[in-house]
């Protein structure tokens, strides 16, 4: 079948291999490394070099167009985390704030998965629509804030409730509940938007834009033609520290394992769905998809480890980097691909069957 | 060249607390310190390998011993709880104590 | 807020020691430590430049008095004759005595 | 006008758009930053890449015309030095060490600012004398050792005259000063001729001259292909250190922005206009007046901290780092640019009012 | 395992202060010392952004008390006033005192 | 004479002028380093570089043939190493300890070695059996493994032999000193399987087989067309390093310097004339007699303080690094490739006329 190929194929590239092979590495106790400065530099470059193609590509197709998109991303995204809340509380009877901060891991988006995809799009000839990674920058910090906002919340309700029970109704204690929730989130919001991740990713896309194709050529080499190979080293460490956590997956459980790849690619394909629906083409349905079924674990920890610490760390770290990711740059993103095609193909076909086809 | 006795703070705590800890050091306004990167090993297991937010972060601040007993407190009341910490006090002298 | 006495062993020694000094320190129990490059001259001459394994780490302990007969020892039995090592003991506070 | 557009389009490069970016990001207090390793790193490869750059040249065109230039350069270099310390002490009325620390830094010669204009250069399809990059090697150190010479002299003299006028005339003391002149006067020579910068020019120069072309060949990708996207990382860097200092501006005062953006603009007109009357081509005349034109704020600072301890960098890195580098990239370069194409396309030009008219 | 009485004086300066330090352990004849870089804060402002000059570099020396003295003095006399510094000893106990 | 018109050739490239280049900085106590992060980065990326050429080379060209000269590698590697010993221990005095970690180093191979190999073929526009680079992978822990095994076999043996002549016939102490030879072996042995060198390129191997030449394409830029200037980098460091040591060169003596000289020599020579024997085409002699000519300086100090911490690094790491590195790229090199034409071409040579020729 025409996935089972694409998925094998995907997994024949170097990307995959190498990340692959570090998590072999990693399990064989290996003191293989890729120096910390190396590995703090990379992800810089893949978002530079992101944001200038990005920032490129509008410039020659406009960013008009590009609202509509925006708002549905965010609306999805806002959506789907309210829904891995729904799902996580109340079928795998996490704690609220395991839930929340898993909800909001699987909400946000993970910018390692752009650069895989970008490259897996590169590789078959498809281009995507250059403001998906403005859309990335947008996304970033929404479902941490939502899920920060609700958590906290939901704790002030909780302590508000616990009071009056007591018969002290002294809503002072709310008050600072809701105090505390503004300086959390003015912080959080704050962060998020003067991260590294956010400006280097906005400022690229805003400098491609400026320079276009002709002012990209004389950097053209670093920024664009060696960003595969950058890829694949940075995929060495991050399969690395994946092999390194593979002993806490224990700790995920089976639940929580069944949902970081089934949300996922329910997520995905919803995105490819809706995206085409609104006129994305087939290299943009794909990258659309997968941003929506991608999960944070570099941006995630930093966020949540302040704003909601009561949270198990293991838990969400280890399930978006040991299981998700693996699971997307190999099943997903390929599913999604085949998806996109055939959906912009015009042909006509039973999607229900497909979907639970290309999973099983 | 007389010495005079002050206290040495040192916390080993892991990076995402850093900031918190400087907060508390500010708020007692404490403005000096001496911070840098080191891996560790502990209740809370390995740290310093994989991400560089799973670093830890080892903070020395000299200070006065009326100052001490308050971030001790704060600190230990606060981050204990949340994050991977160790934190111990020691002697040491020093040639101009209007300094700290 | 009582501080409870402690030790704090300190081991400057290269690179191609710390694995045998923590096992050491496994051997006796101990799990918590502290660990960092450095660069240092000694009776081995100057360290840190040149390859990797040509630096030096600074491995710190927090632990009880009375493990710390048996790590040194161990450590300067097995250890002195083979490797550029220096190591010393001094005293500490902490808060929480039985995490160590 | 000519100039204006050329300053715009100059402008709107990566090089000059990266650094701006750099520059915000520490105005909203990012986190972003280049990691050390990596910081560290990239003034050595852009040094060993000018140097191979420039001794393939010295082989493709010969170097014994090199000498004029040189000693032009090294005059030039020495009397900018001295006429700025008279603007600053008389004119400025800053003190003896900070004049002379601001004279020197002013009067020693930046590789970034090289790096750049080879670049801008390039990107205009312009080539210039390999031996400039042997010129920026020798002037490193010169302003240097003039400032710490006449400053210790000037110490010296101040003791001596102390000293007389307490009717004390041992003049032991004078001896200890010009001893103390000398070890610091030959050691910083020895730092400067040993210092990292000089020895990979000066040994990437020879090596250039060596391997000429041909055995350029199979590290030219390296070391000329990737030249300008690494320029464009380390500026996101530079960009960063000088908007972190953008704040201690204040500390500098009109008297001295002023004079960092006068100075450097007429230093690098004069520079222009010597060479070209010393034959050098139209690239040449434009590296070899932004050498003239550019401030020292890597090597400086390590320099003038230990032997001119008196003098307070803020003063010195503030102004070279925060205001002429920036002006120098962005406005003298593209102006030297035009006024050399004029020179050297024959116009008679009336040279005054097209320098005011640059300016303003 | 006899420890034996010595100090360890730590000096915490900027980069471009390292030199100077050595030369004046090595003029009272010490060789022997460890070092790391460090980022800070103190009277002279946030040290560790910036260029590499802008870093500090943390000096450990173990020495007998009888030269503390002198070092002490020649580094407050000749760096103080110049360079962003910070100095303090601690009392530590050490196996091979004649090491040191 | 060819030989010496090829190592002048060969001295004049960027790969050797740039680590003659670090050597000298060194020696005149210049700052200039590589930090630290690339210089343990570049490895890594050269043994990843060459393990995915090996690969992509061996699944052109099948490894059926692979056995024998693995084989052939593996024999003459043991025989060398204990050949070492031999000549160390009767003609140059050395105790036992420094005999066999001398013997070892010198029967190991290095990687760095194998880079300046292939480089050099590249330049040459020769292609060699890309199955060498699993005999680097195989040779890397053997000569360790085989002077371990036999220093702690001599270790007991002493220790019986002291206990017999004390009348005291416990075998138990024989039994800990094989014990402890078991022990160190097998975490020796551990140790190397899962060292960082072999991982990376075994695990680059294998990736390399299974993306083949249309795979690497995305890639190629990085881990092929980047190579040489990556080694020129890491060369920098290599010569700083070497010349860092060079003063402890007299201890090394006189006739370790010839060993250091003359062993590589042989063994190179050797290795070209079997490896032509059993087929190898002319790139793949000279690659498999640079194999046995290499002495091992990144690996072996690791291994050997804590295998053999009696023996005395200053000899091992200088004279491998000091001495027959710089020998063997300069001299060796380009007499084996001279060596291998010969052979290749078909001509009939006097062989020890052509040896010892190319010797003086
Ligand atoms: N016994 C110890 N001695 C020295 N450092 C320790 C010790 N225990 C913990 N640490 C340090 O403190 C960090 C946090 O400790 P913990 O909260 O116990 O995980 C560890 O990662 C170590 O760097
Ligand atoms: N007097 C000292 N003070 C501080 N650190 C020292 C001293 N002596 C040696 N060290 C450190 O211990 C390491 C090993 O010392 P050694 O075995 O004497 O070469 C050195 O490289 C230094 O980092
Ligand atoms: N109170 C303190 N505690 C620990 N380290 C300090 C303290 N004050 C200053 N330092 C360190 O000493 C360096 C120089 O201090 P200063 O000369 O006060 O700027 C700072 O950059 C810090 O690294
Ligand atoms: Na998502
Ligand atoms: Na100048
Ligand atoms: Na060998």
């Amino acid at each position: 079948m025409d996935i089972l190929q694409l998925i094998q194929a995907n997994l024949l590239t170097p990307i995959i291999l190498f990340f692959l092979f570090g998590i072999i590495a990693a399990r064989i106790k290996s003191d293989l490394k890729i120096p910390d400065a190396i590995s703090e530099f990379l992800p810089i470059y893949l978002l530079a070099a992101i944001g200038l193609h990005g920032g490129i590509e509008m410039r020659n197709t406009g960013f008009e167009n590009m609202l509509v998109p925006m708002f549905v991303a965010i609306g999805l995204s806002l959506l789907f985390t309210l829904n891995h809340y729904q799902i996580l509380r109340r079928l795998g009877k996490f704690n609220l704030f395991d839930s929340y901060a898993l909800a909001s891991t699987y909400g946000a988006v993970g910018a390692v998965h752009f650069s895989v995809g970008l490259s897996f799009l590169k590789n078959q000839g498809v281009s995507s629509e250059g403001y998906i990674a403005a859309i990335l920058a947008v996304l970033e910090p929404l479902a941490f804030i939502l899920a920060i906002f609700m958590t906290n919340m939901a704790v002030s309700k909780q302590i508000r409730e616990k009071k009056k029970s007591f018969g002290d109704d002294d809503s002072n204690d709310l008050d600072v509940g809701l105090n505390q929730t503004k300086t959390k989130l003015s912080k959080v919001l704050h962060e998020s938007i003067t991260g590294k991740a956010i400006v280097i990713l906005l400022g690229s896309i805003v400098i491609g834009y400026i320079i276009g194709e002709e002012g990209f050529e004389p950097i053209k080499i670093v920024f664009d033609e060696m960003f595969t190979g950058a890829i694949v080293i940075f995929m060495i460490e991050m399969g690395i520290i994946a092999g390194q956590r593979l002993g806490d997956i224990k700790k995920v459980g089976i639940f929580l394992t069944a949902f970081a790849v089934l949300i996922p690619t329910f997520n995905g394909v919803i995105g490819v769905l809706v995206s085409t629906a609104i006129g994305l083409s087939l290299g943009g349905a794909v990258m659309f998809g997968l941003l929506l079924a991608s999960a944070s674990f570099i941006a995630a920890p930093a966020v949540l480890r302040q704003a909601i610490p009561q949270a198990k760390p293991s838990l969400y770290i280890t399930s978006a980097l040991g299981i998700t990711f693996p699971y997307n740059i190999i099943v997903t993103l390929p599913l999604l691909f085949a998806l996109s095609s055939i959906l912009h193909s015009g042909e006509t076909i039973d999607l229900f069957n497909f979907i639970t086809g290309g999973l099983i | 060249m007389k010495l005079y006795n002050v206290k040495l703070l040192t916390i080993t705590c892991e990076i995402l607390a850093q900031e918190n800890i400087l907060e508390i050091l500010k708020k007692n306004e404490i403005t000096g310190y001496t911070k840098y990167e080191v891996d560790g090993n502990g209740a809370r297991g390995l740290r310093g390998q994989g991400f560089k937010n799973e670093k830890n972060v080892k903070i020395e601040v000299i200070m006065r011993e009326e100052k001490l007993q308050d971030v001790v407190e704060e600190i230990s009341r606060t981050q204990f709880a949340n994050f991977a910490i160790v934190l111990y006090v020691s002697d040491i002298g020093v040639l101009r104590p209007e300094k700290f």
